[in-house]
C-alpha cells in the first residue's frame, strides 16, 4: 500500500514563495537553528525532514513567527514572502499568519463546539458574507480534512470530546477554512490511521495547485509520496535541500543518507 | 477571669473608658474591658446569665425594660443594681461659617415633618429652605442630619424635640381631631404616631453611624445642621456652631440647670451576683460613681456628662449595693 | 491536477507592508482592546493611589508625637507619707497627687525661664500637658522606688491640641473657637518650642502603647491591638490554609460528582455571601455561649474569622486545581502514582498560584474586618496586654481594624490622625503577611 | 505536667515512630526498598499517626471531661447557704476554680499555703491572684480539694495518654511487615482528614442556620409574617409599631451589588486579560500584589473616601446637573467605591485562571491568524469562564456583605426608587445596625435582624443555584 | 527500509496475561466498546489496529482502568490480568497500574525537570535504594527510550521544553522506569522520527522477552514489524484478532481485509 499513489512528479519551476536568508534561531543560549538558507516555492510541496529535535518546528515556526509567542526565541536573518521580510518592524503578525497557516503537531482544537473551532478563521477574517455562506466554507472544509461524514451529526458537540485523530483533522480543518497562501503543517497525521492519512495527503496535493505547502514529517514515505522538494535538517543545520526524488535516491550529503538508510538520528 | 468586662452604648463608651483607665492606673486591679455594641446588646449580655464568660457590666443610654427584666430573671440573673450616673445634653450644630440658629421645637418640626398645621389645616409640608419654615431664617436649604432609629439619641430627639414641637405649633391637636381611634387613648397614640412621620425627600437624613459620621457629612454639605451629643460638640468647638433651643446655649451648666430641654439619662447597671465574685467590681462602681470622677468638677463633667444632682443618693446605693426594684 | 486547477488565477497578492483595511480595522480594535487594558488597570492603580496618598498624608503625622521636657522634683512628703518605700503605700499615691507635682514643675520651669505669656493662669498653663503624663511619672516611680526624693529629668506628653500645633492641626484661629484649648496656651507652647524645651520626636509607643481613653489621644497606641490581630492571624492562618485547601482538594479531586458535592458547592458560594456579622452571631453562639470560650479573646476572634475566610479559600483553591489539565493527572496515574499522591505532587503545586492569591485575600479580608468582632466583645476598649500564646489566645485583646473604627468614632479630631496611622500599621502587616505568599506564588506560576 | 509538655513529648515520640517505622520497614528486607508494599515513609507514617492520633484525641477527651467531673464532686461540697442570695453554683465555683490556681501559684513559689481560709485573700493578693470577697471556710476546702483533684486528674491523664501513644506507637511497629499496606492506610486516614475539612464548610452552614433560626421565630411570633415579606416599606421606630417590610432592603441591596460589580467586573477582567496576556513578568509582579491592596484596605477608608470625596463629587457632577437629586449619598457612591475595593476579587483570581489556560491554545489561535484580544475573546475567555464566574460570584458575595461603604456612602434610609443617586441601604446594614442599636433586645426591631439574615442566607442560595445553572451551561472544558 | 528489520516471528504459545470478557465501554449514551473479547498473551507485542475514532484508546485506557478517570465513561465486562477481575472492588488501581504502565497519544511530560520525570516512578514505588541506584534507573529508561544522548547535558531542564518527539521518548522512559509487566502505550511513535522509532521499536521488542506490551498504531508496517498479535477494531467492535502474520495476509474479515487494503477509513 505504499506506492498505491506513487505518481510521476512534475516539479514546475514555479516562482519563490518564501526565501529564507541566513537564519538563525536562539532559544535563550542554546542555538537551534544555524545559518538555514532555503527557497520554497509556490505551488510547492516542501517536506522537512530530519531526526527529532533538529529543529524541524523550530524552523517552521519562524516562516509565520509563532515563534514569537515563545519569549526566550531569537530570530537572525531574513525571511521573504513574496520578496518582503515578514521580520520587517512594518510587518503585522496577523497578517502574516492570515497567509501563512499553520497546523501543530499536538492536536489544540479549542475549547468550543466542532463548528465554531472550524468557523473561527473565517469569522475572525472576515472571509464570509452570511450564515449559509460559513456554512458551506465550515462544510468544504471539514470535507477536504476527512473528517465531515464523522462529525457531520454532531456540529455543535464540543472539539475536545474527539479522539486523537479526530482531533487532529478538525485542526486542519480549521486551518485550511481561512485558505491560506502557505500551509504549514507539523506532523499533520502522526496521529492519524492509513484512510485519514491518505486523505489528508490527497488534500495536500488539491492545496499544492493554489497555494504553497510545507510539511514536517517523519515518513519517508509520506515525503515521497506528497512532496516535490525536500528539506534535510540536522542539528539545527539545513543539511540537503532538492528535489525529492533526487534526495531519496541519490542524497548529495553523507549525513542524510545515512539519515535515509536508518543511520543516524 | 480576672478583669472586669462592660458592654452596652457607644454614648456612655467614653465615660466609661475614662472610668477604666483611671481605674487601671490607680488600682491594683486590671482595666476593665469595655465594649461597645449598643445599649440593647448591652443588656442582652447581662442578662445572658451568671458566670464568668457572661459581662458584669452593662452600660446604658437608656433605662432598661420590662421585658429586659424579665429577660434577665428567665436565665437567674435576679439581681441587678441601676446606676444613672449622669445626662447626656443633644445638640443642634452647623457648619462653623455658616449662619447662626435660635430654633424651638415647633422650628425643627416644622423643617422636618411630613404635616404640618397650617392656617388650622394639616398639610403636606413643602418648606424647602429654612426661610420657609419661619420668617427671619436665613434662606438655607433644610438639610438635616438626625440619628438613625437605632440609636437611643432618637427617641430622646422624638420626644423632646418633634413631639414636642408638634404639640406647640398646634398640629398634635389637629392629628389628634383627626383621629379614628375609639377612645382619647388611641387618638393619642395616633397623633403621636403622625407627629414622629418625618420627611422621606431628603430634607431629614439618618445616621447608623455615630457623631464623627455627621461631621463629616456637615463637612461635605454646608447646608446640614446635625444633632450631636453635647460632649463630642465641646471636643468640636471649632468646627461647629452650636444653635440655642428656646434661646438657650447648650452646655454643662445650663443641662445641669434644667435649662435646656434636650437631655437624657445616662445608666450602667450591674450585676449583683458578680459583686464579691470578679475582683475589683465593687472597687470599680464605687470610683466610678465618686466625686473624684462623677462629679462637677471630675474628668467626666470636664469631657461633658452633665454631672447628675442626686449624686450623693447614688454613691450611697452603690456602696450598699441595692438591687433595683421593679420599674415605675 | 486538472487544467482548470492551474487556470484559477492565484488570490490577489496584498503587500504584507500595507496593511488592508480588515487588518487596520482588527488592529484598532485590538489597541482599543489594549487600551482598555491598560485604562483598568490604570483605573485600579489611581484608586489605590488617591487611597494610600490620603491615608499617608493623614496618618504619618500620628509616627510622632510632641513632647515637653522637664525637671519634676519628686516630693517625698507627697508621694510616700510614710516614708518606709513600701510600694504598697506608694501605690496609693495617685495620678492626682502626680499630675499636681508635674503641674508646678511645668509652671515653675515656664516662669523661671520667662516663658509664660501674660494672662495665663497657671491651671491653664498645667493644660498643656497630656493627662497621660501623670500616669506614665507615677509607673516610674513605682517601678524604681529609689527616685524619691530626687529631681529627674522626664519628656512628658504633650496634650493632643498641643501637638495639633505642631502639625498644623490647630492653628490661633482654631483655638479662639476651641473650648478645649486657649490661644495663650498655644503661645505657651510655641515658647516652649522654641525655647528647645518642646518638640516632636518619633512616637514608639504608638506602636506599643495599649489604647487610651477619650481624654488622652496623645497616649493612644496599637499594641495591644497589633499583638490582638497578630494572635488570630496566627489561628486564622492554621487553621482557615490547610482546611480550606483540604477541602477543596476532596471536593474538586476525591468527591464523586453528584447532587450531593453540587450541593456543597452552592452551599460554599454562598457562605461567602454570608454578611461578615451573621458570623458574629454564630461565634457568639457556638464558642462563647456552648463552648464556653471566654469573651474578647483572640481564640474566638480567630475562629470566627476562620470559617469567615475558609469560603473565599476554597472557592479560588477549587477554581485553580479545575484548571490543572487532565493530562498532567492521567501521566502520572499512568505510571501508577495514587491519585493522593497525584493530587499532593503534580496537582497541587501547579495549583499554588490559585491558592496562594486566595489566602491573599482571604487573609487581606480577615485582618481587616471588625463587624463579626462586634458580638464576641473584640470591639472593646482593653488596656492590658494578653500574655503570650498559647495562655494570651484566651486574653482579652482588641485588633487593629477596630481600633481604627473605634478611633473613627472619638470625638476628639486627635483621633482622625490616629485612624489613619493605625491604617497604616494594618496596611504595612498585610504586606509582611503576603510578602511569603507572593513569593511562593511567584515561584510556582508556569505555563504549560 | 503541663498540656503543651504532654503534647510535645506524644509528637516527639510520633516523629521518633516515624523515623524508627520506616528504618524498621527498611530493615525488615535488608535494606531493598523494592520488596515493600509501600514507600518506607508510608510505614513511617502509619507509625506517626498511630501513636499521635489517639493520644491527643483521648488528651483532648479528657480536658473536656475531667473539669466536668471533679465540678460535680467539689460542688457537692459547697453547702447551698454558702451561695448567696442571687449568686449562683457556677460563680462560686469559678471563685473556687481561681482559689486553686492561686494555691497552686503560691506552692510554685515555695511559701507556705495559708491554714485557715481567713488569711488566704490576703495570701493571694500577694501573689497578684485579686479575689472579690472574702472565702468562706467551705470554699476553701472545696478549692484544696479541686486543686487536689486536678493535680490527681492531670497525672492521671498524663499517664494514660503516654500509654495510649506508646500502645499505639508499639501497635504500629508491631504491624510492619513488607506485604503490610501502609500507604492505603495512610491515605485513608489522608482522606478522612479531607473529608474532615470539607465538613467543616457544612457544619458552619449548619451552624448559621440554626443560630439565626431560633430567633427569627421568636421575630415572627412578635411581627406578622406576611408585613415582613410583603410590605413595601421599612421605618423601625423605637417605641414599637414598626413597619419592618424587607423589600426595600432587597431592592437596595440588589441595586448596590449590581452597580459594584459593573465597576468590579469590567476593569478586573481586563486587568486580569492585562496582567496575564500583555504585561511583561516585571509589570505583573508589581501590579498584582498592588492591585491587592485594594482588598486589604479596611473598608472604613473605602467608607470615608465615598462619604467626603465621591459622593460629593457625583452629587456635584451628575446628580445635579442632571436633575436627579440632591443627595451626596447614593446607591451610585457606594456601588462605585465598592466597585474599586472588588477589582483584585476579580483580577487576582481570574488572572491565575487566566494563566493557567494552556499555552497550545493560544498557538492555535495565533497560528490561524488571529490578533491577541480575538484570542483572548474567543478561545481564552471561554475556557477561562467557570473560574472567572468563581471569582464575579465572589466578588458578588463580598457586595454583599459590606456594611461600612454602604452605611457611608448609601446612607441608612430603606427606600426603593430607581434613582441611582437616591440614598438606600442593604439588608446587611441593617442587620448590623438593628443589632447594635439600643433598642430593647426583645423588640421586633431588634429580632428583625435574625429574620433578615436568614432571608438573605435563602436568597442568596437561590442566586448561587441560578449561577451555577448557568456555569454549568457554559462551561468547557479543555485539552 | 520498511523491512530493514523484518525476521521470523514465533509467536510461542505463552501464557495469557490479560483476559478481556465481553467488555463494553459508554461514554454517556454512547457506546464506545461493543462486547470486545480477546486473551493477550505475557511475553508478546499486540499490536491494536483500527480507523480513527473507533475505539483504540478507549479499550487500552480500559485495560489498567485509565477510564476511571473521565467521569462519564463506563465499563462493563470482566477484564483479568494473571486471572484477576482488575474492576473487582478489592483491586486498588495504582498497584493495577504500577503493573500495567501507560504512554499516551499526546506526550504529557509533567512541569518539572527531565530527571525528576523520569525518576517519578522509581520513586513513588520505591524501585531504588539510593541514589546512585535512581541515577542508574534514569539513564537506563532514557536510553531504552533513546532520549539519553540528546538531554544526558541538560537532565535539570524542564521536560516541557523539549521538542514533540523528544517529549514523546521522555513519556515513554518515564513509563519504561517503573518496569511495568504490562506497558500500553498509545501510538507511541506518531511524534518520533525514524531512527527514534527504531530504537522505540527495538525496546519494544526487548520488553518482550519479560513483559506484555500492547500498542495502539496507525502504521501497518510497524504493527507488522514490531508485534506477534494483531487486534483489528471497526466502530467499537473488535472485528478481526490473531496473529499478525495471518491477520495481514489472509484476513478472514472482509472488512480488515478493506482497511488493511485502504477502503474502509
Ligand atoms: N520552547 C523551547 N525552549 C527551549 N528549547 C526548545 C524549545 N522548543 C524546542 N527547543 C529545543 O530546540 C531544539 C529543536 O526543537 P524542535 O521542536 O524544532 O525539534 P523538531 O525538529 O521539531 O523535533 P521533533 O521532530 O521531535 O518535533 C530541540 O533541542 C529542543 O529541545
Ligand atoms: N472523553 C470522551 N468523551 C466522549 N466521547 C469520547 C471521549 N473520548 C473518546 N470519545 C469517543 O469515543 C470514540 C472512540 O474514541 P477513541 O479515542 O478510543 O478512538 P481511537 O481509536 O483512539 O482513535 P484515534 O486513532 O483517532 O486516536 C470516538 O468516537 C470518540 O469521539
Ligand atoms: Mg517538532
Ligand atoms: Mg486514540
Amino acid at each position: 500500500m505504499n506506492d498505491m499513489r506513487l505518481m510521476e512528479r512534475v516539479v514546475d519551476d514555479t516562482r519563490i514563495k518564501i526565501s529564507a536568508k541566513d537564519v538563525q534561531v536562539w532559544y535563550g543560549d542554546s542555538h537551534a537553528i544555524k545559518d538555514v538558507n532555503i527557497d520554497i516555492l509556490d505551488k510547492t510541496v516542501t517536506a522537512f525532514i530530519g531526526p527529532s529535535g533538529c529543529g524541524k518546528s523550530t524552523f517552521l515556526r519562524t516562516l509565520n513567527r509563532m515563534n514569537d509567542t515563545i519569549p526566550i526565541c531569537r530570530v537572525e536573518g531574513e525571511i521573504l514572502l513574496d520578496g518582503e521580510n515578514i521580520y520587517d518592524r512594518k510587518v503585522d503578525p496577523v497578517q502574516l499568519r492570515a497567509r501563512v497557516g499553520m497546523v501543530f503537531q499536538k492536536p489544540n482544537p479549542f475549547p468550543k463546539s466542532i463548528y465554531d473551532n472550524v468557523a473561527y478563521g473565517p469569522r475572525i477574517h472576515g472571509l464570509t458574507r452570511n450564515k449559509a455562506e460559513l456554512d458551506e466554507v465550515v462544510e468544504s472544509a471539514l470535507k477536504k480534512a476527512a473528517l465531515w461524514k464523522e462529525v457531520k451529526d454532531r456540529l455543535t458537540a464540543p472539539g475536545t470530546g474527539l479522539s486523537g485523530g479526530q482531533q487532529q483533522r478538525l485542526c486542519i480543518a480549521r486551518a485550511v477554512a481561512t485558505s491560506p497562501e502557505v500551509l504549514l503543517m507539523d506532523e499533520p497525521c502522526s496521529a492519524l490511521d492509513p484512510i485519514a492519512t491518505a486523505q489528508v495527503e490527497e488534500l495536500i496535493d488539491e492545496l499544492r495547485e493554489n497555494f504553497s505547502v510545507v510539511i514536517v514529517t517523519h515518513s519517508m514515505q509520506q515525503a515521497a509520496r506528497v512532496s516535490q522538494k525536500t528539506a534535510f535538517f540536522h542539528m539545527g543545520n539545513l543539511v540537503e535541500y532538492g528535489d525529492t526524488t533526487q534526495i531519496f535516491t541519490k542524497p548529495s550529503d553523507p549525513r542524510t543518507e545515512s539519515y535515509i538508510t536508518g543511520r543516524i538520528g | 477571669r480576672d478583669q472586669i468586662q462592660t458592654a452596652g452604648s457607644s454614648t456612655v463608651l467614653p465615660y466609661a473608658t475614662i472610668v477604666a483607665e483611671a481605674f487601671g492606673e490607680n488600682f491594683k486591679f486590671p482595666t476593665p474591658v469595655v465594649e461597645s455594641g449598643g445599649s440593647g446588646a448591652g443588656r442582652k449580655k447581662l442578662c445572658e446569665g451568671v458566670g464568668e464568660n457572661t459581662i458584669d457590666i452593662a452600660n446604658s443610654s437608656s433605662r432598661i425594660t420590662q421585658a429586659d427584666i424579665d429577660t434577665c430573671k428567665s436565665n437567674g440573673v435576679n439581681e441587678i443594681m441601676e446606676v444613672r450616673f449622669g445626662y447626656d445634653g443633644i445638640v443642634f450644630a452647623s457648619e462653623i461659617k455658616g449662619p447662626e440658629f435660635a430654633f424651638t421645637p415647633a422650628d425643627i418640626y416644622g423643617a422636618l415633618a411630613s404635616n404640618v398645621a397650617k392656617d388650622g389645616k394639616i398639610v403636606p409640608n413643602t418648606a424647602k429652605t429654612w426661610k420657609d419654615v419661619k420668617a427671619g431664617f436665613p434662606t438655607q436649604n433644610i438639610l438635616m442630619f438626625i440619628p438613625g432609629t437605632k440609636h437611643g439619641t432618637r427617641e430622646v430627639f422624638d420626644t423632646k424635640v418633634i413631639e414636642a414641637g408638634c404639640k406647640a405649633s398646634g398640629a398634635y391637636d389637629l392629628f389628634k381631631a383627626a383621629s379614628k381611634g375609639a377612645d382619647d387613648k388611641a387618638k393619642e397614640k395616633d397623633a403621636v404616631s403622625a407627629c414622629n412621620d418625618l420627611r422621606k425627600d431628603g430634607a431629614s437624613v439618618e445616621i447608623d453611624g455615630d457623631y464623627t459620621e455627621t461631621l463629616a457629612r456637615i463637612a461635605a454639605n454646608k447646608d446640614g445642621i446635625g444633632v450631636f451629643g453635647l460632649s463630642f460638640y465641646q471636643n468640636n468647638t471649632d468646627k461647629l456652631r452650636v444653635a440655642t433651643v428656646n434661646g438657650i446655649t447648650p452646655s454643662v451648666e445650663t443641662v445641669a440647670k434644667g435649662e435646656y430641654p434636650v437631655s437624657r439619662p445616662l445608666y450602667f447597671y450591674v450585676k449583683k451576683a458578680h459583686i464579691g465574685v470578679v475582683p475589683g467590681l465593687q472597687e470599680y462602681i464605687d470610683f466610678f460613681v465618686s466625686d473624684d470622677i462623677a462629679g462637677p468638677n471630675g474628668p467626666l463633667a470636664q469631657y461633658g456628662l452633665v454631672p447628675d444632682p442626686e449624686l450623693a443618693k447614688t454613691q450611697e446605693m452603690v456602696k450598699n449595693d441595692v438591687a433595683m426594684g421593679p420599674l415605675k | 491536477m486538472t487544467a482548470e486547477a492551474t487556470n484559477i488565477p492565484a488570490p490577489k497578492r496584498r503587500s504584507l507592508y500595507q496593511l488592508d483595511a480588515r487588518t487596520r480595522r482588527r488592529n484598532a480594535s485590538e489597541t482599543r482592546f489594549r487600551a482598555y487594558g491598560v485604562a483598568a488597570i490604570a483605573f485600579g492603580m489611581i484608586a489605590l493611589a488617591v487611597l494610600l496618598w490620603s491615608i499617608l498624608g493623614q496618618g504619618l503625622s500620628a509616627f510622632t508625637q510632641t513632647r515637653i521636657a522637664m525637671d519634676v522634683t519628686l516630693d517625698a512628703a507627697v508621694l510616700d507619707k510614710s516614708g518606709k518605700r513600701d510600694p504598697v503605700e506608694l501605690a496609693k499615691a495617685t495620678t492626682l497627687a502626680y499630675g499636681k507635682i508635674l503641674d508646678q514643675a511645668l509652671v515653675k520651669q515656664a516662669t523661671d525661664k520667662g516663658l509664660m505669656p501674660e494672662g495665663l493662669s497657671a491651671k491653664d498653663a498645667a493644660g498643656i500637658l497630656s493627662k497621660e503624663a501623670p500616669a506614665q511619672l507615677r509607673r516610674m516611680v513605682l517601678d524604681n522606688p529609689a527616685l524619691i526624693g530626687t529631681t529627674v529629668q522626664i519628656e512628658a506628653l504633650a496634650n493632643g491640641r498641643i501637638d495639633g500645633l505642631l502639625k498644623g492641626r490647630v492653628t490661633m484661629e482654631s483655638a479662639k473657637l476651641d473650648s478645649n484649648v486657649s490661644p495663650a496656651q498655644l503661645v505657651l507652647a510655641q515658647n516652649l518650642k522654641d525655647a528647645g524645651l518642646l518638640a516632636k520626636s518619633f512616637n514608639f509607643d504608638f506602636i506599643t502603647a495599649p489604647d487610651a481613653s477619650e481624654v488622652r489621644p496623645e497616649a493612644a497606641g496599637l499594641g495591644v491591638a497589633i499583638l490582638g490581630s497578630l494572635y488570630m492571624m496566627m489561628i486564622v492562618l492554621v487553621l482557615a490554609l490547610p482546611i480550606g485547601v483540604a477541602a477543596s482538594i476532596y471536593l474538586e479531586e476525591f468527591a464523586a460528582k453528584n447532587w450531593f458535592t453540587d450541593l456543597i458547592e452552592v452551599n460554599i458560594a454562598n457562605l461567602a455571601a454570608v454578611p461578615s456579622i451573621v458570623y458574629g452571631i454564630l461565634g457568639l453562639a457556638v464558642f462563647i455561649n456552648f463552648a464556653g470560650m471566654p469573651q474578647s479573646s483572640p481564640l474566638v476572634g480567630g475562629l470566627v474569622l476562620t470559617l469567615m475566610t475558609l469560603p473565599t479559600i476554597i472557592i479560588a483553591t477549587r477554581a485553580s486545581l479545575k484548571a490543572v489539565p487532565p493530562s498532567i493527572k492521567d501521566a502520572a496515574l499512568g505510571i501508577g502514582a495514587s491519585k493522593t499522591q497525584t493530587v499532593f505532587h503534580h496537582v497541587l503545586p501547579l495549583a499554588m498560584p490559585g491558592i496562594m492569591t486566595g489566602t491573599i485575600i482571604g487573609m487581606a479580608h480577615a485582618l481587616g474586618e471588625t463587624a463579626p468582632l462586634l458580638l464576641i466583645g473584640m470591639v472593646a476598649f482593653v488596656r492590658d496586654y494578653p500574655a503570650a500564646p498559647p495562655e494570651g489566645f484566651l486574653d482579652p485583646a482588641a485588633a487593629l481594624p477596630v481600633q481604627v473604627y473605634n478611633f473613627t468614632r472619638r470625638a476628639d479630631p486627635a483621633f482622625l490622625e490616629r485612624a489613619s496611622g493605625a491604617i497604616i500599621v494594618l496596611l504595612v502587616f498585610l504586606a509582611l503577611m503576603n510578602v511569603a505568599a507572593i513569593l511562593l506564588r511567584r515561584k510556582f506560576e508556569r505555563r504549560w | 505536667m503541663s498540656i503543651g509538655i504532654l503534647t510535645l513529648i506524644v509528637i516527639a515520640l510520633a516523629a521518633g515512630g516515624f523515623l524508627l517505622g520506616r528504618q524498621i520497614a527498611v530493615g525488615k528486607v535488608a535494606g531493598d526498598i523494592r520488596k515493600l508494599h509501600s514507600l518506607p515513609g508510608y510505614y513511617g507514617q502509619t507509625v506517626f499517626l498511630f501513636t499521635a492520633v489517639p493520644a491527643l484525641l483521648l488528651m483532648l477527651g479528657w480536658l473536656l471531661v475531667q473539669p466536668l467531673l471533679i465540678h460535680e464532686r467539689v460542688g457537692a461540697m459547697i453547702a447551698p447557704e454558702d451561695i448567696a442570695s442571687g449568686s449562683s453554683a457556677s460563680l462560686v465555683m469559678s471563685d473556687v476554680r481561681r482559689i486553686a490556681d492561686g494555691l497552686a501559684l503560691i506552692e510554685a513559689q515555695g511559701a507556705a499555703i495559708p491554714a485557715d481560709a481567713g488569711t488566704v485573700r490576703e495570701a493571694l493578693g500577694r501573689v497578684g491572684v485579686a479575689l472579690g470577697t472574702d472565702v468562706k471556710p467551705s470554699v476553701y476546702a472545696a478549692a484544696k480539694a479541686y486543686g487536689a483533684m486536678s493535680a490527681t486528674g492531670g497525672k492521671a491523664m498524663s499517664v494514660a495518654v503516654l500509654v495510649l501513644a506508646l500502645a499505639g506507637f508499639g501497635f504500629a511497629i508491631a504491624r510492619i511487615r513488607p506485604a503490610f499496606r501502609a500507604r492505603n492506610v495512610s491515605e485513608t486516614f489522608v482522606r478522612a482528614l479531607l473529608i474532615g475539612a470539607s465538613s467543616v464548610a457544612i457544619l458552619t452552614t449548619l451552624g448559621i442556620v440554626l443560630s439565626l433560626v431560633f430567633e427569627t421565630v421568636h421575630f415572627f411570633k412578635v411581627y406578622p409574617f406576611a408585613d415582613f415579606f410583603f410590605s413595601l416599606t421599612w421605618n423601625p421606630k423605637f417605641g414599637g409599631g414598626s413597619d419592618l417590610g424587607i423589600w426595600p432592603l432587597i431592592w437596595g441591596t440588589l441595586y448596590i451589588s449590581l452597580i459594584a460589580l459593573l465597576v468590579a467586573v469590567p476593569v478586573g477582567i481586563f486587568s486580569a486579560i492585562y496582567l496575564a496576556e500583555y504585561a511583561s513578568k516585571k509589570v505583573r509582579a508589581v501590579v498584582k500584589p498592588l492591585l491587592e491592596v485594594l482588598a486589604g484596605i479596611p473598608t472604613i477608608v473605602y467608607g470615608l473616601f465615598a462619604l467626603i470625596t465621591v459622593g460629593p463629587a457625583l452629587r456635584d457632577w451628575f446628580a445635579q446637573p442632571l436633575g436627579l437629586g440632591s443627595s451626596s449619598s447614593s446607591v451610585m457612591t457606594a456601588g462605585v467605591v465598592m466597585g474599586i475595593m472588588l477589582i483584585p476579587f476579580v483580577s487576582s483570581l481570574s488572572d491565575d485562571i487566566v494563566n493557567a489556560v494552556p499555552q497550545s491554545l493560544r498557538d492555535g489561535s495565533y497560528g490561524i491568524g488571529a490578533t491577541q484580544s480575538e484570542t483572548i475573546r474567543q478561545v481564552i475567555l471561554p475556557a477561562a469562564l467557570p473560574g472567572i464566574v468563581g471569582a464575579v460570584l465572589l466578588a458578588a458575595s463580598r457586595a454583599i456583605g459590606e456594611t461600612m461603604i454602604v452605611v457611608m456612602g448609601a446612607g441608612a434610609a430603606a427606600k426603593m426608587s430607581l434613582n441611582p443617586f437616591d440614598a438606600m441601604t442593604t439588608v446587611t446594614v441593617k442587620i448590623v445596625s438593628q443589632l447594635t442599636g439600643d433598642t430593647e433586645f426583645n423588640s421586633p426591631e431588634t429580632l428583625v435582624a435574625f429574620a433578615l439574615g436568614l432571608t438573605l442566607f435563602v436568597f442568596t442560595l437561590g442566586l448561587n443555584i441560578l449561577a451555577l445553572f448557568i456555569v454549568r451551561k457554559y462551561r468547557e472544558q479543555y485539552e
